[in-house]
């Protein structure tokens, strides 16, 4: 017998959206203890199904007929209450973009703590303790300081893992997890995957697990479903679907999946920095919590040094948490280093200000981890994108045409420009927020998991396009990454972090295949579906 | 009256605004005079034909010549602190403290070449020449006698003593509760016989007008003495069940309003255009429809209730057709007139918009201008207007409270009950000094009425009404009213009249 | 501009809102036309209730004058007064607000030490304060209500400046290249007008009423007729003539209800969440 | 933060310095003075009492010399003396704050606990007719004017009802202690309280409201529902924290306006409070009460500003000040 059973559902999207239906007559089953992956383009309406699952489709967007069945109820039909029973405890469901998705002004031990509470469980000391349990297991370094942080003060990666132990803290029947691990580095990624695994095995819990790692379908995987522009096109056992492929954008998707063994080392010839980067160090102080508590003190960046060359793209790999972002922001200088130069044609950024910064920052362009909260949410797309290039005294016919054609390239309808940040999925943000980045034809790009929510067949058309770029323009890239397959299909030079300081330093080829530090080899043991990698190579 | 006083009861009455201070000598707004006038007491009483009759002093006698006053005292008088009263205090009160704080007392002291104490209980003043209100001036208010014990060689505005007055009056003070009430007790040694009857007495500072008509009608007070509600709500209050009401009680203070004409402005200087405008204003209107029908359309300098008024002085009635024929003849020319309200309430506010009205439907151009207190003070003082607001006592004589109006000698600015208006006019000041100085009552009489003749054909003031301020309070109260100070006088003959 | 349009007409409150301000404008305009004679004439026995003598279909006040032309030549004053008080206090407040809180440190202390200079004095007092220095003229009253309203403006907008411009999105208009001020004016102030509008939509009804404190205690310019003068002039007869302070009560009530309503309009069709219905 | 608040607190003082002496050359910028006012009251007065007067107060000395005098008590907080009132003003307004910072204070409580219930209810069935009878309520609160409900308020609970009394503090003369004095200060307090009160309700409701509107929709209200957590429990902890912000900024406003918001209440029903001292001070020209009163209130209005900016911190982490 099915826990979860979805019959014919169509969900409708309000006027002006890309198409009438966000999802069309989706059907699927869903056994206890079953991890089911659903795989597919952007915007293919993944989350809107799962949304659907949970009754918490957005304002206007609103199921359309078929039903859902969950454990002999009818979920569409239920009241609000019984819903509310319902979520948490026995269907709990992971957000796909974390920033927002956690309460800004409540600290995560709070807010990990409440799904205990929603439910009546537990003493307010043994929520506590729980939360603690959780965070840990869900590898959260240092949790005593960490429950007491507000989101903000979280990397990526360290609010996705406050948002799975939300999820998981009251051992759910179903999970549905929507790109659970798009910030985590892979062993991070290792423990999350082994983790869920364990609650399967123990209290028989089902999965559904949306994402566009391969890898990780490959390694997890019952079943796998695959969509496409609201359909789905193809289901079945994870071993067929991944191995023998029926439908043309299955095949399409599969050929599109980055490999790890394709880079050889290019020798480049007379290189010349663009970017020098000496002794950063930035160091964050938060107060406690407490009134007169000792501060939580994180060293996010110590002693940072690298050179960027023109023409070069560096990959940033390491553990969550281990002052990526950080690293980018200090070099943008969204946040203002303690320490350390940035060097870019001569000059310091690092100690710059007003308009002499606001020229150089033209030529240096970031693309932001959570896209959707660095979208205003008040602005057309069409204003996000132009605003710059008119500010720096382009026509706005011409901005707009281009911010057309960028949009085009990154795989977006033309009609997106009229359209709100909160109308898009997941992964049209994130492009929204890479064509921004290229609109002002900058001379060094600063992304941080700037593909991580993009199905493989579109990363691929972005990644063609940042490669075709680069040549093109002699774009240099700064490419923060936890998927070390991207990584090695497009970085010249990879930096590994860890702790905030830079462990390992070197050409791609060598890092990848060579490494010197333990901690790079344990990265390169946990990228997830090598044997699946190895099952393709032979069978194709 | 009627009946046979009973004793007892409480006396709770609203005063309005709160008096800055007690202690009458310092201080002499009308909320002052109102407590003060039941804890101080001053030689003579007066009823409302403004006939003296004793108070501290027993028996009085005027020389022959009109410049030598003897009073006797009552014996057995005592202040609140048990100490004596005698000739000595009211030597002190008149020839020292009074003197340095009191500005009226001082002119009218002018007079007075000494005072003498053959013995404790007889005072006599000698007068350089004869001053016919002399006998006039011996109320509470303007005579109030204080304790030379506490006061003397000291500073007598910083005094802590201020702030618990002592007297000789009927009541006792106990407790002033800022911005809440002041409270009266019995004086259990008064001198006078059973009197007085009522216990105790609250005067209640209730800021609001409105709120002081709720609480009346709720029973919290029982005494709303005159000017304490709207003339509009008057009405409405007259006719609750148990009211009484009596506009008595004024006669000494006989408030009259006018127009101050600014002399200095032109066309103001011009008698045409000042005869227009007297004949413009509606005051029969403003009486019915902002007092009620109270007071009384004033026909010239004097308010009635002043000694030596006159009746039969020129016509200054309602004409608004003579009125425009006078300025078609006069030299206005559509300049705007400035008329400057008087900032003490909705009547006062309604009344500046009626007159501008009246003044432009003949024809001339005003604009009112508004103000606060304080800046109605400083521009009167200065003379910044051309038509101003105003009404100011009488003290029962002309030479007391009129002639300071008119008299070239006060026309200095600087103060806004001087001569305002700039009116220069020799042959009025003469015959306002020679009438002063008489001794015979029917000489002065004769002066004032030439006097007022005078002053009415040269229009330098426009002349409002003789105000009516309205005593309102429950009729089972007898008595608040008996003098020609109303509540003002205390209430040592009130008593209240229980539920039968 | 149309399709803001489209969206504001659907919301039907903020229509009607803009039906009755259309009608009190055209009031305000008109009342010249309609009412040639003064209204401070004394027409009639004062105290006529409504409806009781032709001609006169709102009574009289005090003075016998006619209360229904009152009304309209005092809308004009009223809308003056609210409108450009409201419109003035955030010209002053907004700006101030809006650079304190986004350039945070030494600039938001000096224009907040700036703002609660104005602020430290009440309000009301202040207001009675410059009234009795300057004349009392329409402008200056406007000026004054101005003057005393703009600080809670600038804290406000200063408040939710402080919390946005540490959004992840400022950040990206930032590296866009976006100067401040258009950081500020297309970035922060869109999604902190929500509270401006409300407020404003306050300020408006309080700039009536605050002219009519201050006309009550003589502080108004008394050669105009407003609503506030109207009102005030009322007080003390609101217990015989209860429909005198009613009937320019109604006429500040339903203007200020209108502008409240369009605010609600203005700022759903300014908010892209709630657009697009799909009904 | 500590350091923050102590540098703020220096601040602060060196602002009330300044704002005194603007104040006091404000003042004095005003028509007439306290001598011809109290000769006005007096009904009559030459011109030696006029001199006398302000020499007395020393209104004779040069603006300069008056201000370094008042200057120099009111830094060693001696506000000076009120020769109107014959009383210190340290004392006269001692006499009356207690009145006053009841007064505003329940009503301040009052206004902000039914202005958020209110303004939470009405966004959470927005369009219902509930919302509709909240919204309109407030919206008749705050565009009718303040003395036309209090007078109303005093009309029908006090001359009709007769429930409670209209005007005063206490009952005068009965002499209440212990709790019948409490109970009577509570039956006075009920009338004022609610009328002052409902103004800034209408305000916090209407904020409120709109602000949980815009709140209600963003992405971390979903994961709370995701959670299961119950709708009550969501309005309160995760809209309305995040909704808080405008409302504690007026909050902080009103709190600082104590003794100015309450003139009109304190007049009508004649409660002995601080708002009222200073409106006859200013009619007055006593200089010294005014001066005293803007005074307290402005170091009022600057210690809620500050508390205003430590509670901006506390709600929102992200929001840094700097001192
Ligand atoms: N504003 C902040 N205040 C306090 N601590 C912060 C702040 N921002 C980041 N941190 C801390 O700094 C460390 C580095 O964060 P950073 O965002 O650079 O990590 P990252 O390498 O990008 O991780 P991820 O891959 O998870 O995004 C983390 O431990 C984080 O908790
Ligand atoms: N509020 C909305 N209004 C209009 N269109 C919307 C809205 N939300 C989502 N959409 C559209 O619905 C479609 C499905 O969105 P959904 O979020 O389910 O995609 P997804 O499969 O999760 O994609 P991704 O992998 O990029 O997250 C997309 O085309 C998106 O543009
Ligand atoms: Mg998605
Ligand atoms: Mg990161």
């Amino acid at each position: 017998m099915s826990l979860l059973s979805i019959r014919d559902l169509c969900i409708a999207l309000p006027e002006g959206a890309d198409r009438k239906y966000a999802a069309k007559d989706i059907s699927l089953d869903l056994a206890p203890g079953e991890i089911l992956c659903i795989v597919g383009e952007s915007g293919s309406g993944k989350s809107m199904s799962a949304n659907a699952v949970m009754g918490l489709l957005p304002q206007g967007v609103k199921p359309a007929g078929g039903t859902i069945t969950f454990d002999g109820q009818d979920v569409l039909g239920l009241s609000e209450q019984q819903m509310q029973d319902l979520r948490g405890r026995r269907i709990s469901m992971i957000f796909q973009e974390p920033l927002s998705a956690l309460n800004p002004l409540m600290r995560v031990g709070a807010q990990i703590a409440e799904v205990f509470e929603a439910h009546g469980e537990l003493t307010p000391q043994a929520r506590r303790k729980r939360a603690l349990k959780l965070l840990e297991e869900v590898g959260l370094p240092d949790p005593e300081s960490t429950i007491r942080a507000y989101p903000f003060q979280l990397s990526g990666g360290q609010r996705q893992r406050v948002m799975i132990a939300m999820a998981l803290a009251l051992e759910p029947d179903i999970l549905i997890a929507d790109e659970p691990t798009t910030a985590l580095d892979v062993t991070t990624q290792a423990q999350i995957l082994k983790l869920i695994e364990n609650l399967r095995q123990s209290r028989g819990m089902a999965v559904i697990f949306i994402t566009h790692d391969f890898g990780v379908v490959a390694d997890i995987a019952d079943r796998v479903i695959v969509m496409q522009t609201g359909e789905i096109v193809e289901s079945g056992p994870a071993d067929e679907v991944l191995l023998r492929p029926q439908h043309p954008y299955t095949r399409a998707l599969i050929d599109a999946i980055p490999r790890l063994n394709q880079h050889d080392d290019a020798e480049q010839p007379a290189r010349r920095p663009v970017m020098s980067v000496a002794g950063l160090n930035k160091t964050f102080v938060v107060g406690s919590g407490k009134l007169f508590g000792k501060p939580r003190v994180v060293k996010a960046v110590r002693d940072v040094n690298f050179e960027l060359y023109a023409g070069e793209t560096i990959g940033i790999v390491g553990e969550s948490g281990s002052g990526k972002s950080t690293v980018a922001r200090c070099l943008t200088r969204l946040v203002n280093p303690e320490e350390g130069r940035v060097m870019m044609d001569g000059a310091d950024i690092a100690h710059m200000s007003g308009a002499e910064l606001r020229e150089k920052r033209r030529s240096l362009q970031m693309i932001f981890q959570d896209p959707y909260s660095s979208l205003n949410p008040r602005a057309r797309v069409s204003r996000i994108l132009t605003e710059g290039l008119i500010s720096y005294g382009t026509p706005r016919s011409e901005a707009l045409e281009k911010a057309r054609n960028l949009l085009g390239l990154v795989g977006l309808d033309p009609s997106a420009m009229n359209r709100f940040p909160h109308e898009f999925s997941g992964g049209q943000r994130q492009r929204i927020g890479i064509a921004r980045a290229l609109m002002l034809d900058p001379s060094i790009i600063i992304a941080d998991e700037a593909v991580s929510a993009l199905d493989v067949s579109i990363q691929a058309q972005v990644l063609d396009l940042l490669a075709d770029l680069k040549t093109r323009l002699n774009l240099s890239m700064l490419f923060i990454t936890h998927d070390l397959r991207v990584a090695a299909r497009i970085c010249d030079r990879i930096i590994v972090m860890q702790n905030g300081a830079i462990v390992e330093m070197g050409p791609t080829g060598k890092v990848l295949h060579d490494p010197d530090t333990d901690y790079t080899r344990s990265l390169l043991d946990a990228i997830p579906g090598q044997e699946y990698e190895r099952a393709l190579a032979e069978a194709g | 009256q009627d009946g046979t006083p009973q004793p007892g009861g409480t006396l709770n009455v609203v005063i309005q605004p709160e008096p800055p201070g007690l202690m009458v000598g310092l201080v002499q707004n009308g909320p002052t005079q109102m407590v003060a006038g039941d804890i101080y007491e001053s030689l003579l009483r007066y009823d409302s034909n403004l006939t003296p009759s004793g108070q501290l002093a027993e028996s009085w006698e005027i020389s022959e010549d009109g410049k030598t006053y003897t009073f006797k005292l009552r014996k057995g008088v005592v202040f609140h602190d048990g100490t004596p009263f005698t000739s000595a205090d009211v030597k002190f009160s008149m020839d020292t403290f009074l003197r340095e704080t009191h500005s009226r007392m001082r002119t009218y002291m002018q007079h007075v070449e000494s005072i003498d104490t053959p013995d404790d209980h007889t005072v006599v003043f000698n007068l350089k020449q004869p001053f016919g209100p002399f006998i006039g001036i011996f109320e509470p208010g303007t005579a109030p006698m204080i304790p030379k014990h506490i006061y003397e060689g000291t500073d007598f505005a910083a005094n802590p003593a201020n702030n618990t007055p002592i007297g000789t009056g009927p009541f006792k003070f106990d407790e002033w509760v800022k911005g809440s009430y002041i409270h009266l007790v019995k004086n259990p040694d008064y001198y006078m016989e059973g009197k007085p009857y009522v216990d105790e007495v609250y005067y209640h500072v209730i800021p609001d007008a409105a709120s002081r008509a709720v609480a009346y009608e709720t029973g919290k007070v029982d005494v709303l003495p005159g000017g304490s509600v709207e003339n509009f709500d008057v009405p409405r209050i007259r006719d609750m069940e148990n009211t009484c009401i009596t506009d008595k009680g004024w006669e000494y203070f006989g408030p009259l309003s006018w127009l101050w004409i600014n002399l200095n402005n032109k066309p103001l200087d011009d008698v045409k255009v000042r005869q227009a405008m007297m004949h413009a204003l509606d005051r029969e209107f403003a009486k019915d429809a902002l007092w009620n029908g109270l007071g009384k359309v004033a026909t010239g300098p004097l308010s009635s209730s002043t000694r030596f008024y006159s009746d039969s002085t020129p016509d200054i009635s309602y004409d608004p057709e003579k009125a425009k024929k006078l300025l078609a003849e006069s030299s206005y020319n559509g300049e705007t007139i400035r008329l400057l309200g008087l900032p003490y309430g909705e009547t006062w506010q309604r009344w500046a918009e009626a007159v501008k009205q009246n003044l432009t439907e003949i024809g001339m151009k005003v604009e009112l201008v508004p103000s606060d207190v304080a800046g109605w003070n400083q521009k009167v003082s200065d003379r910044d207007f051309d038509l101003a607001f105003t009404y100011l006592y009488q003290y029962g004589d002309p030479a007391l409270g009129v002639s300071r109006t008119y008299m070239s000698t006060n026309a200095k600015a600087g103060s806004p009950w001087n001569n305002v208006a700039n009116y220069q006019n020799p042959e009025v000041d003469k015959m306002f000094d020679e009438a002063a100085l008489m001794a015979n009552p029917d000489d002065r009489a004769a002066a004032y009425k030439a006097i007022q003749d005078k002053i009415v054909s040269d229009v330098p003031n426009l002349w409002l009404l003789e105000l009516g301020f309205p005593t309102i309070y429950r009729c089972n109260i007898k008595n608040p009213v008996n003098t020609a100070f109303g509540v003002n006088d205390g209430f040592r003959d009130v008593w209240i009249e229980k539920a039968k | 501009m149309k399709e803001f349009w489209t969206r504001f007409r659907y919301n039907r409150g903020a229509v009607i809102g803009l039906v009755i301000l259309a009608v009190v404008i055209a009031t305000a305009i008109a009342a010249p036309f309609l009412f040639p004679t003064s209204p401070w004439k004394m027409v009639q026995r004062p105290f006529l209730p409504p409806l009781t003598q032709d001609g006169l279909p709102l009574g009289t006040d005090a003075l016998g004058r006619d209360v229904l032309a009152g009304l309209a030549h005092g809308a004009y004053v009223s809308l003056l007064v609210g409108l450009v008080s409201t419109v003035v206090a955030l010209a002053i407040g907004v700006p101030v607000g809006a650079l304190a809180g986004y350039f945070v440190g030494r600039v938001d202390d000096a224009l907040m030490r700036f703002t609660e200079f104005f602020q430290t004095i009440p309000s009301f007092a202040l207001a009675i304060v410059l009234l009795a220095i300057f004349q009392p003229s329409l402008i200056f009253v406007i000026i004054a209500i101005a003057i005393v309203s703009w600080p809670p403006v600038a804290r406000l907008v200063r408040g939710e400046v402080l919390s946005l411009r540490t959004r992840e999105f400022v950040e990206a208009a930032t590296l866009q290249g976006l100067g401040n001020t258009q950081i500020i004016l297309r970035q922060i102030l869109p999604n902190a007008l929500p509270p401006i509008i409300v407020l404003a939509s306050l300020m408006v009804a309080q700039a009536i009423l605050l002219e009519s404190s201050l006309s009550f205690l003589g502080l108004g310019d008394p050669n105009i007729m407003s609503w506030g003068y109207m009102i005030g002039a009322a007080r003390t007869v609101i217990r015989t003539a209860w429909w005198l302070s009613f009937l320019p009560g109604m006429a500040i009530l339903l203007t200020v209800l209108a502008l409240n309503l369009i605010g609600e309009g203005l700022n759903d069709a300014l908010n892209p969440r709630l657009t697009r219905k799909s009904e | 933060m500590t350091r923050f608040i102590l540098a703020r607190l220096i601040k602060a003082g060196f602002i009330l310095l300044a704002i005194l002496i603007f104040n006091f050359l404000l003042i004095h910028a005003a028509p007439g003075d306290p001598a011809a006012v109290m000769a006005g009251e007096a009904g009559a007065a030459d011109e030696k009492f006029l001199a006398d007067l302000r020499e007395r107060f020393g209104l004779d000395q040069p603006l300069y010399i008056q201000l370094w005098t008042y200057l120099q008590g009111a830094v060693q907080l001696d506000l000076g003396f009120s020769y109107r009132q014959q009383m210190p003003v340290a004392e006269l307004i001692a006499d009356r704050l207690p009145a006053t910072l009841l007064l505003t204070g329940v009503a301040f409580l009052l206004s902000l606990v039914l202005g958020v219930v209110a303004g939470v209810a009405a966004s959470a069935r927005q369009g219902s007719w509930g919302d509709t009878i909240i919204s309109t309520l407030a919206l008749l609160f705050y565009a009718t004017p303040l003395f036309w409900v209090a007078l109303m308020a005093s009309l029908v609970f006090s001359v009709w009802l007769g429930w409670l009394p209209g005007f005063g503090y206490s009952t005068v003369g009965a002499n209440y202690t212990g709790l019948a004095h409490v109970l009577d200060v509570a039956k006075h307090l009920v009338l004022p309280a609610t009328t002052l009160g409902l103004f800034f309700t209408a305000i916090y409701m209407r904020m409120t409201r709109s602000s949980m509107l815009e709140v209600s929709r963003l992405d971390f209200v979903k994961t709370a529902r995701a959670k299961g957590v119950k709708r009550r429990v969501i309005l309160r902890r995760h809209i309305l924290r995040n909704a808080l912000l405008p409302v504690i900024t007026l909050a902080g406003l009103q709190a600082g306006q104590i003794f100015g918001g309450a003139i009109l209440t304190e007049t009508v029903f004649a409660w002995p409070g601080i708002g009222r001292l200073m409106f006859e001070a200013i009619n007055q020209r006593d200089y010294a009460v005014i001066l005293g009163v803007f005074y307290i209130s402005g170091a009022m209005v600057l210690l809620f500003n500050l508390i205003t900016d430590v509670f901006y911190v506390i709600i929102d982490p992200r929001i840094r000040l700097t001192g």
